[in-house]
């Protein structure tokens, strides 16, 4: 902000970056990485026990974080952490294997993946114990196993017990162990243990005390500063001295620092093209892309006529061109589908080979599109599609206002479609918490929904084929509730006829996912991705690439394109030893 | 015919918060004005004139006492009710700048209450039209002219003759006319009077006249009341010539003595009466009401409050205990 | 410190307001003098130019308006349509005092009385301001009042005869010797308006004051005036001492306007308004006699030649008809 | 005194029972607003990868701090809350009392919106004044117009205009948060400064959009105190220049005072735009965010605390009235 | 009869005086013209604007939000749409929602500032206190708030809420006209001859504030547009309708008018409309003061 950004504590480098997963720094928010303002910034003084990889496929990939190395068992039963040797907390004090177990007590009162109380929850631990004081293991309860434990137990903040042991009570672990059994008195523990989770939300650590390689020093409503830790056990390879975390309140300021050459690095924020240019004119500015395990579909309320027919949904696939969605929404975050798989075009090829070639890309094409409402019945008149009864079709669009790239691709379709004879609207409402609700509600009619959450198969399809569709999968039990009731707003069918396959329950099929092999998986994903491509509860329209911004004038040593550490932050960069000072 | 009897009017003035303060702007006031006949209120400024014209007049309510019309009493009428009673009387205001709306010609100002008139009455509308122009000649302008004009187009004389005939259309028994002159060019003031005077005798118009300048008192009619009023009190009543000639209230002594004597044309009255303070509305309520200010009173009337009768010492009635003939007033000089 | 009272001569003022009818004289051609010591009464209706020639004694004609012609010679000061800037401000309230048509609104509603009368004593110089301070109570305690708690008022805590009063004082404590008052009782009622004529009176006396007084009635200048000037429609009609114009008006409109005067004793219809109304400044004649449109004496040449004021002993009077009187 | 004593009860009393309607008014608007802040953090967490059971306990321990029961009950713990100012708890600074927040952010916009009030009081003042004297002239024509104009445009396409200009076109002024970190905070030069290099386009937004108002009312309040007999009265009694322009400048601002303080009150509600567009990180800002994030406590109490403060402006100004007025101070009533 | 023939003649005089008045006020100063002008066209830009363009806009991907060329005078937006041609068809959801706050506002404040001023006693105490709540709660924040619970789904409903919203000012002021034009003799003259209530409310206190309620009027239009623009900036409201609001959200949020210089001509459309139509109403505002004052009508 203004200032020569050389001269700070200690007068060496400053790295200046931005939290993307968070805007607006609050300047009263404790360091604690439960809080959701905390200032606890994830690789820089915010310690997690290994940071998960960027692999297209395998969720179990990690870098060391806090443990140093992991023992996985092969069939996911359990895992056994050690500990950094040298690993030491910013006040000096050695971190142990107990700080391990009580940052694991807290992550239990908040909720995590592998450490959740909600009975039935799937991949959750059900033992930790202290093989030493610098080993621990955590046992998966079997009961509703998952692929991802090892994922869930590493993927978790580590704390300083000296620091933050009076959060648990004494008796936390007893009161955690009735909570696993059934009845009142687990009831009433998992109760306590709420109550214990919102105290952490809230605990304030009198200083900052990290393992990570930085500290807070202050912070204020516009920056945050942190100062390099140097007790952190790799700190000699870390080389900014200090990181100031600049605050935004939206894209457009994050845009104006990066053409400003402020930030040395800043993950992912959507930026248009022009303003794309314009970063990458400033000096030093680089963009890094690789893989983001996302994407966007245009989902379907099959409860509404007319998407409840097929050929409709069809019909739209082969109206809407793909490419000029994507350049006019999402130019330099996202790149057209190939298919409507359901699986990111990227990994696709790894799940499911050559079936991908297979599959229908639903290229833009008006005749092919003219055939399907054809033979679902939609009358053409003077130029408009109607439907079956004659009267007006309008293709209604809802998007939460605020996500500008999905208003941006429904105003864009519903141009192509009108130009194709389809009447279309786009109808915006507040916010996503709006949106969510209009949507289990039933209320609209198409929506934009994220799928492909990769990489873990189970996580791919529970989008389509999940809670949202009707299967929920509790304790390992997959149940299907009728559309419009227990959120299912997509309404799809509970069986399809996959051509090829036969019939196929893909809630099933995408429950069996959460705790099949990788080889067990691939059949499972080719049958999966063909039912998504033919029955459309979604149509993909682009696959998210992630895009990171880099600038050399200060520092060097980034990561490659494609680096499977590209969604980590630079902190985690800087603890592993890269990224070093511009000579 | 209207007559009151023991009217009293206070006004709370509701300070912004807690305090309120109270005005007694009239405390019981007796009157009665006959059929075409003429009375005028004479007073200091803030003595309560106006509040008892607007009494009159029906423009105001009042807290005690008894308001009767051609014998019907006020009090027990509902507001709408009163109405047609009230409209026998009308007001003249002061200042006939702001008594006619700027943005209607004489015309409109004229046809709405006629053809209210028009309907009460049962008469056609064409009546209107040579009503308006027969109202415009009665207080003596030319219709021809006067009709399309707006009042900012029309002098202060002209306005205050406008404002009369407009009460003429409604046909009332009695004008009340409230300082109707004092905004009106020196010149021009004896002609309203006149007219006022002339109303009265062509039309049977009763006309109440109010004013702090006796003098123009006289004007209304030399059978008429005066009135002298002060702090709410009517001190002294009887016809104009009368009091004018022998006041016997040193109130009304005051009055007359204060009148600028035309040296020249006049010598001053030999006993001119010159009250000790200026009216205080705060003064103490107790004994009677211009005690502190007289400088003839005595131990008696410091504690006891003298009511309006009738002595050996006049013929009109008086609020005093030693009223006192004095000879006040200007006389002609003999030339 | 006291000095003599000064004698003032108007000669030939002319005064003009700028409308979007050109500029048009609100007086015109007004010559007048005031004996040192005396009072003089103005009278004439709304609009006849009174304040606008009041105003002129202290070059302090407000804008549009403006002196085009004329001078007002006052003793020790000179002709003051000449002076300007600060000596023109100097001569304000320390030689001429000026009570304010509006009386009752001519203190600053946020201060007490006392500090405006230090800011005036501040303005003019005054060093002993402790002297100003007595010198006012004293003032004011010869008009009837408690000085010091009138000093310790806002305006808003005063009646109108009292701030009519202040206003008095505030023109006279800085020892001025000439005295403008413009309508000092218009507003009050009669019983005010009879004490403040009063204190008019004795106060010219006691400080041997010459003193003008403008009103539009009558009876005031009647009351307090040795001498009497009627003007009408910008031009001075009339003028004399008081009891013979009184007694003896000769000027058709002076007598018309005696006439119209309602009075206490007497026969009622000897009183007579006058007919037709008094021009505005856009209605004044700009030719002839002004007043010849309600004239009962109106003659031919009254259309189209201005009647000069005639001396005639102490009197002067602008009219045709009276001049054929004289000469005939 | 005692008039001042009774009109400071008066208010008090009044703007109590203004800010229980207020806060009554806005828990109702808050409770009934659509949208289910809850699924939309099981989402968001789902998004990020988390286990639905997980996402759903740990936004069960983050919504912990909502109130539950009935919603009368709710609203009856609300009300007694208000006694002890406590106004909730956060949801997004989860836990955090609603209060602390806000007392944060206040911090942040009360000291622009001061400086920019004070700034465009001043300057539109001395420009109101010079704008009545000329008031015929073309200069005073175009101080006018150009005052109606900027009285006219709302704040934030100033904003947007300033920041296009100041932050974007000629990048030389900040527009990214009050204050740089790297400075000390406290009294020391370079804190400071960055303070108020920071400050300068909120307060330069604040003091144009407010200084047309100024320059209007001024105006005509001069022009209408020119035309009061007393100023030509203290001409006529040869009183000094300067102590005449003291006179109609103090009667002429003294209406103004009342303006001032009612308008300091209404920008804090106005804060809005300006905040968002210099991305200052005071109350403006923060009712957004709370809007956005469905954080109800935070929105009720950001809503309630701008309202209050209006209030308590109303209250200041006219007891401020009170005091300069002698008028008003002696119980008479003086319509402002 | 003839008296009548001669008044209305004279009315259609005066109402040819009256006209030749504003011409007169209108010549005075050229401005003002141009603000007239300007506001009729705002007005037709309102009424016929959409009609000169297809319904949807015509797009060119190739020009996605592209800086000002011959072709488009302002650039294009981020669709590619022509942004002249997205100010003007989205002005009519503007004007409209405008119109209707100005409608309600006016209506409503005069309704209960005459009836307040008016009536006097228990209900003008119950309404101004109404009012004075209406007048202490901050209009914007509420908004926002109302924002949540409110959809504005049309022009007319945004103008609804937003009148509903803001006719405190007018209530208060054209209750203090009513209070001061009471004093005047007219209208206690007219109560004093039993015209009936409708009379002096309809032809003599409305009359003689027409002037003053229609500048309200012209002044609550841009206070409705600027609120409801402004809304949609912050971004906080749902929008079916291209409107001048949404698109500074999107240039400004989306396009980076604020960052990249090829957006500026995204941004400076809505917010040249927007100052335009600031200007013609403070033109025409300052030229109807003069016109509807007292002194001009004295000439
Ligand atoms: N509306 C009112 N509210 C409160 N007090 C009032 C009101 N009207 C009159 N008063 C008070 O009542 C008293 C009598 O007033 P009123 O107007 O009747 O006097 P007046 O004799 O007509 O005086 P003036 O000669 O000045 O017209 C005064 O003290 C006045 O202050
Ligand atoms: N500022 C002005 N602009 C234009 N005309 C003015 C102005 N001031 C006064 N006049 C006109 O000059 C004439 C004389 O005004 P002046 O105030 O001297 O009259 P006056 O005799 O004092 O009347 P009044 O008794 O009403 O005070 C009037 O016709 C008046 O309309
Ligand atoms: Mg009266
Ligand atoms: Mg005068
Ligand atoms: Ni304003």
């Amino acid at each position: 902000a203004g200032t020569d950004d050389s001269a700070g504590p200690g007068g060496g480098r400053i790295f200046t970056t931005i939290d993307a997963s968070r805007p607006g720094l609050d300047a009263s928010a404790p360091a604690n990485p439960w809080n959701p303002k905390g200032n606890s910034f994830l690789g820089y003084n915010g310690m997690k026990l290994a940071w998960v990889k960027n692999d297209l496929t395998d969720p179990n990939q990690f870098y060391p974080g806090i443990a140093a190395s992991w023992d996985i068992a092969p069939d996911n039963s359990s895992i056994t952490l050690h500990i950094q040797p040298d690993a030491k907390w910013s006040d000096g004090k050695p971190v142990t294997a107990e700080d391990v177990r009580t940052s694991i007590g807290i992550a239990y009162t908040t909720g995590s993946t592998a450490f959740a109380i909600t009975p039935g929850a799937a991949g959750t631990a059900a033992d930790i114990t202290i093989v030493n004081d610098k080993t621990v293991k955590i046992t998966q309860d079997m009961k509703n196993p998952s692929v991802k434990f090892a994922r869930g137990v590493l993927d978790n903040w580590v704390v300083p017990a000296h620091i933050w042991g009076s959060v648990l009570p004494a008796t936390f672990w007893e009161t955690l162990k009735t909570s696993r059994g059934e009845g009142a008195a687990a009831d009433k523990a998992r109760q306590e243990i709420l109550a214990i989770g919102q105290k952490v939300l809230a605990f304030s650590p009198p200083k900052d005390v990290s393992a990570g390689p930085f500290t807070l020093e202050r912070v204020n409503p516009g920056e945050a500063l942190l100062v390099k830790n140097k007790y952190f056990y790799n700190a000699k390879n870390v080389a900014p001295t200090a990181v100031k975390f600049l605050n935004y309140n939206g894209n457009e300021q994050v845009w104006n620092y990066l053409s400003a050459g402020k930030l040395d690095y800043s993950g992912f924020v959507a930026a248009p093209t022009d303003v794309m240019n314009r970063i990458k004119k400033a000096p030093g500015s680089h963009v890094i892309t690789g893989f983001s395990p996302v994407a966007v579909g245009m989902a379907f309320n099959q409860s509404k006529k007319p998407y409840d027919n097929v050929h409709v949904r069809r019909g739209l696939a082969y109206l809407i061109d793909r490419a000029q969605v994507t350049k006019v929404a999402s130019p330099d975050g996202g790149t057209p589908s190939l298919t409507t798989s359901g699986i990111h075009q990227v990994p696709a090829k790894a799940w499911i080979g050559d079936e991908l070639n297979r599959l229908d890309p639903y290229n833009h094409d008006v005749a092919k599109a003219d055939a399907e409402f054809a033979e679902a019945g939609l009358k053409k008149q003077n130029g408009k599609w109607l439907l079956p009864d004659g009267k007006p079709w309008t293709v209604t669009m809802t998007a939460p206002s605020g996500f500008s790239d999905w208003v941006a691709a429904q105003e864009n379709i519903k141009s192509q479609l009108i130009d194709a004879g389809v009447n279309a609207q786009v109808i915006t409402v507040a916010d996503y918490p709006v949106y969510l609700q209009g949507l289990s509600d039933g209320q609209y009619d198409v929506g934009f929904w994220l799928m492909a959450l990769g990489p873990a198969p189970y996580d791919i399809f529970q989008r389509l084929y999940g809670a949202s569709n009707g299967w929920t999968n509790v304790a390992g039990r997959v149940t299907h509730s009728a559309p419009g009731k227990g959120g299912n707003w997509m309404g799809g069918p509970e069986e399809i006829d996959v051509k090829g396959v036969g019939r196929v329950n893909p809630g099933e099929l995408t429950a069996e996912l959460n705790s099949a092999s990788p080889e067990e998986a691939k059949p499972i994903m080719a049958k999966l991705a063909m039912a998504s491509n033919q029955d459309l509860p979604a149509i993909q329209l682009w696959d998210y690439v992630n895009t990171t911004f880099t600038n050399t004038s200060r520092f060097t040593d980034w990561p490659p394109n494609d680096s499977d550490m590209l969604r980590l932050p630079a902190g985690v960069w800087m603890q592993l030893g890269m990224v070093k000072v511009k000579q | 015919m209207i007559t009151g009897t023991g009217v009293v009017k206070t006004y709370k003035q509701r300070g912004k918060v807690l305090g309120a303060r109270e005005v007694q702007a009239l405390r019981g006031v007796d009157f009665a004005i006959p059929k075409g006949g003429a009375a005028s209120f004479i007073g200091e400024s803030g003595c309560g004139k106006t509040t008892l014209g607007r009494i009159i007049a029906g423009l105001e309510t009042y807290d005690g006492g008894e308001v009767a019309i051609d014998g019907v009493s006020m009090t027990e009428l509902k507001p709408k009710q009163r109405q047609p009673h009230f409209r026998k009387i009308q007001m003249i205001h002061q200042d006939p700048y702001s008594a006619l709306n700027p943005t209607r010609t004489i015309h409109q100002t004229l046809y709405a209450p006629l053809s209210l008139r028009a309907k009460q009455t049962g008469r056609p509308a064409s009546w209107i039209e040579g009503r308006a122009t027969e109202v415009l000649s009665l207080v003596g302008l030319d219709p021809a002219t006067v009709l399309s004009r707006y009042p900012h187009q029309l002098s202060g004389g002209m306005r205050q003759r406008v404002v009369i005939a407009r009460a003429l259309t409604v046909d009332p028994e009695m004008l009340v006319a409230d300082e109707a002159v004092s905004m009106i060019d020196v010149s021009l003031r004896l002609g309203i009077l006149a007219l006022l005077k002339d109303l009265r005798e062509r039309l049977g118009v009763s006309v109440l006249f109010i004013t702090h300048d006796v003098a123009t008192a006289r004007y209304i009619g030399d059978d008429g009341e005066l009135y002298v009023i002060y702090r709410g009190q009517v001190v002294e009543r009887g016809p104009v010539d009368t009091i004018i000639a022998d006041p016997v209230h040193p109130y009304t002594q005051s009055l007359l003595s204060a009148i600028p004597v035309l040296h020249g044309l006049e010598q001053p009255g030999e006993h001119p009466v010159m009250p000790l303070e200026s009216l205080n509305e705060s003064q103490s309520d107790e004994g009677c009401l211009f005690a502190r200010r007289c400088p003839f009173r005595a131990e008696r009337c410091t504690t006891e409050r003298p009511l309006l009768r009738i002595t050996e010492a006049a013929p009109q009635e008086h609020a005093c205990f030693y009223p006192e003939r004095r000879s006040v007033i200007a006389r002609p000089m003999e030339v | 410190m006291t000095k003599q009272a000064p004698g003032v001569r108007i000669d030939g003022l002319t005064v003009v307001y700028k409308t979007p009818a050109g500029e048009l004289p609100a007086v015109r051609g007004v010559s007048l003098e005031l004996p040192p010591g005396s009072i003089t009464g103005i009278v004439g209706e709304s609009g006849s130019g009174k304040s606008t020639l009041a105003l002129s004694l202290l070059n302090a004609v407000q804008p549009p308006g403006r002196i085009s012609a004329g001078s007002v010679d006052i003793d020790g000061l000179g002709d003051v349509v000449g002076l300007a800037g600060e000596q023109l401000r100097k001569a304000r309230g320390r030689h001429i005092g000026y009570v304010f048509q509006a009386a009752q609104n001519s203190l600053n509603p946020l201060k007490t009385v006392g500090k405006q009368l230090l800011d005036l004593g501040r303005s003019h110089g005054v060093e002993d301001l402790r002297g100003l301070v007595r010198e006012a109570k004293d003032l004011l305690g010869r008009m009837g009042l408690d000085g010091a708690r009138v000093l310790d008022s806002h305006q808003h805590e005063l009646s109108g005869g009292m701030r009519q009063r202040v206003g008095i004082m505030l023109a006279l404590v800085l020892n001025a010797h000439l005295v403008v008052l413009d309508e000092p009782t218009t507003a009050l009622d009669m019983i005010t308006q009879a004490n403040i004529l009063k204190i008019v009176r004795e106060v010219h006396d006691e400080r041997g004051l010459t003193t003008l007084v403008i009103t539009h009635d009558i009876g005031v200048v009647a009351e307090v005036a040795d001498r009497l000037a009627v003007m009408y429609g910008g031009r001075l009609v009339e003028q004399g001492p008081t009891r013979e114009v009184l007694a003896s008006p000769e000027h058709p409109y002076t007598r018309g306007l005696i006439r119209a005067i309602p009075r206490l004793v007497g026969d009622i219809d000897e009183a007579q308004a006058l007919p037709g109304r008094p021009p505005t400044l856009a209605t004044v004649p700009k030719r002839g006699c002004v007043f010849r449109e309600r004239c009962a004496l109106r003659m031919d040449v009254c259309d189209d030649v201005d009647p000069e004021a005639i001396l005639r002993g102490r009197r002067t009077v602008a009219c045709h008809a009276v001049a054929v009187k004289e000469h005939a | 005194m005692t008039i001042i004593a009774r009109r400071l009860v008066g208010h008090l009393a009044r703007g109590i029972v203004m800010i229980l309607v207020v806060a009554t008014i806005s828990f109702f608007i808050v409770r009934s607003i659509p949208g289910d802040p809850v699924a939309a953090n099981v989402q968001k967490l789902i998004e990020q990868g988390m286990a639905p059971q997980a996402a759903e306990q740990a936004t069960r321990v983050l919504y912990g701090f909502q109130p539950s029961g009935s919603l009368w009950h709710q609203y009856t713990d609300y009300m007694l809350g208000l006694l002890h100012f406590n106004l909730g708890q956060s949801v997004t600074h989860a836990g955090a009392p609603v209060t602390g927040v806000l007392l944060e952010a206040a911090k942040w916009t009360v000291l622009p919106v001061l400086a920019g009030t004070v700034l465009s009081f001043l300057v539109g003042i001395v420009m109101g004044v010079y704008a009545a004297i000329r008031r015929n002239g073309k200069l005073g024509d175009l101080l006018a117009i150009s005052g109606s104009l900027l009285h006219g445009v709302p704040q934030y396409v100033l904003g947007l205009l300033l920041s296009a200009i100041f932050a974007t076109l000629i990048p030389i002024l900040p527009a990214d948060g009050p204050v740089d970190i790297l400075f000390d905070p406290g009294f020391n030069a370079g804190y400071l400064g960055s303070l108020v290099q920071h400050a300068v386009l909120p307060v330069a937004t604040y003091a144009l959009a407010a200084y047309g108002g100024w320059i209007l009312a001024m105006k005509s309040s001069v022009v209408t105190v020119l035309g009061d007999d007393f100023i030509l009265a203290a001409e006529l009694r040869g009183m000094k220049r300067s102590i005449i322009f003291r006179y109609i400048a103090r009667n002429a601002i003294l209406p103004l005072f009342t303006i001032l303080a009612l308008s300091l009150g209404l920008l804090l509600g106005g804060a809005v735009f300006i905040e968002r567009i210099f991305n200052y990180p005071g109350l403006g800002l923060l009712l957004i965010e709370s809007i956005t994030m469905r954080d109800y406590a935070l929105m009720g109490g950001a809503f309630l605390l701008i309202t209050a403060s209006i209030i308590v402006a109303n209250i200041v100004a006219d007891l401020f009235y009170s005091v300069i007025d002698p008028r008003v101070r002696s119980g008479e009533e003086v319509s402002a | 009869m003839s008296v009548l023939l001669e008044s209305s003649s004279t009315t259609a005089a005066m109402r040819r005086n009256f006209w030749s008045g504003v011409w007169r006020v209108m010549r005075r100063k050229p401005s003002r013209l141009v603000g007239a002008v300007l506001m009729v066209g705002f007005v037709f830009m309102g009424v016929f604007g959409p009609m000169f363009y297809p319904d949807p806009l015509p797009r060119d991907v190739n020009q996605l939000t592209a800086p000002p060329s011959w072709q488009h005078w302002l650039g294009t937006d981020d669709q590619g749409r022509d942004v002249v041609a997205l100010v003007i068809t989205g002005s009519r959801y503007v004007l409209l929602a405008a119109l209707v706050t100005a409608v309600i506002t006016v209506v409503l404040g005069t309704g209960v500032g005459l009836y307040s001023g008016f009536k006097r006693g228990r209900w003008d105490t119950v309404l101004m206190r109404i009012t004075d709540m209406k007048l202490t709660i901050p209009g914007l924040p509420l908004l926002l708030v109302l924002s949540t619970v409110w959809k504005f789904n049309s022009a007319v409903q945004m103008g609804l809420v937003l009148g509903l919203l803001s006719w405190g000012g007018v209530a208060r002021a054209v209750r203090s006209q009513t209070l001061s034009l009471r004093e005047r003799g007219f209208i206690e003259a007219a109560r004093g001859l039993g015209l009936p209530t409708t009379h002096i409310v309809g032809k003599e206190l409305l009359p003689s504030m027409a002037p003053y309620i229609a500048m309200n009027m012209l002044i609550a239009i841009t206070g409705g547009v600027y609120a409801q623009v402004g809304l949609f900036f912050l971004g906080v409201l749902p929008y079916e309708s291209n409107n001048w609001g949404q698109m500074l959200n999107t240039a400004v949020f989306r396009s980076g008018a604020l960052t990249v210089p090829s957006g500026l001509g995204f941004l400076l459309g809505p917010l040249l409309a927007i100052l335009l139509l600031t200007l013609a109403i403070v033109l025409v505002v300052d030229a109807m003061d003069e016109i509807f004052n007292p002194r001009l009508r004295e000439e």
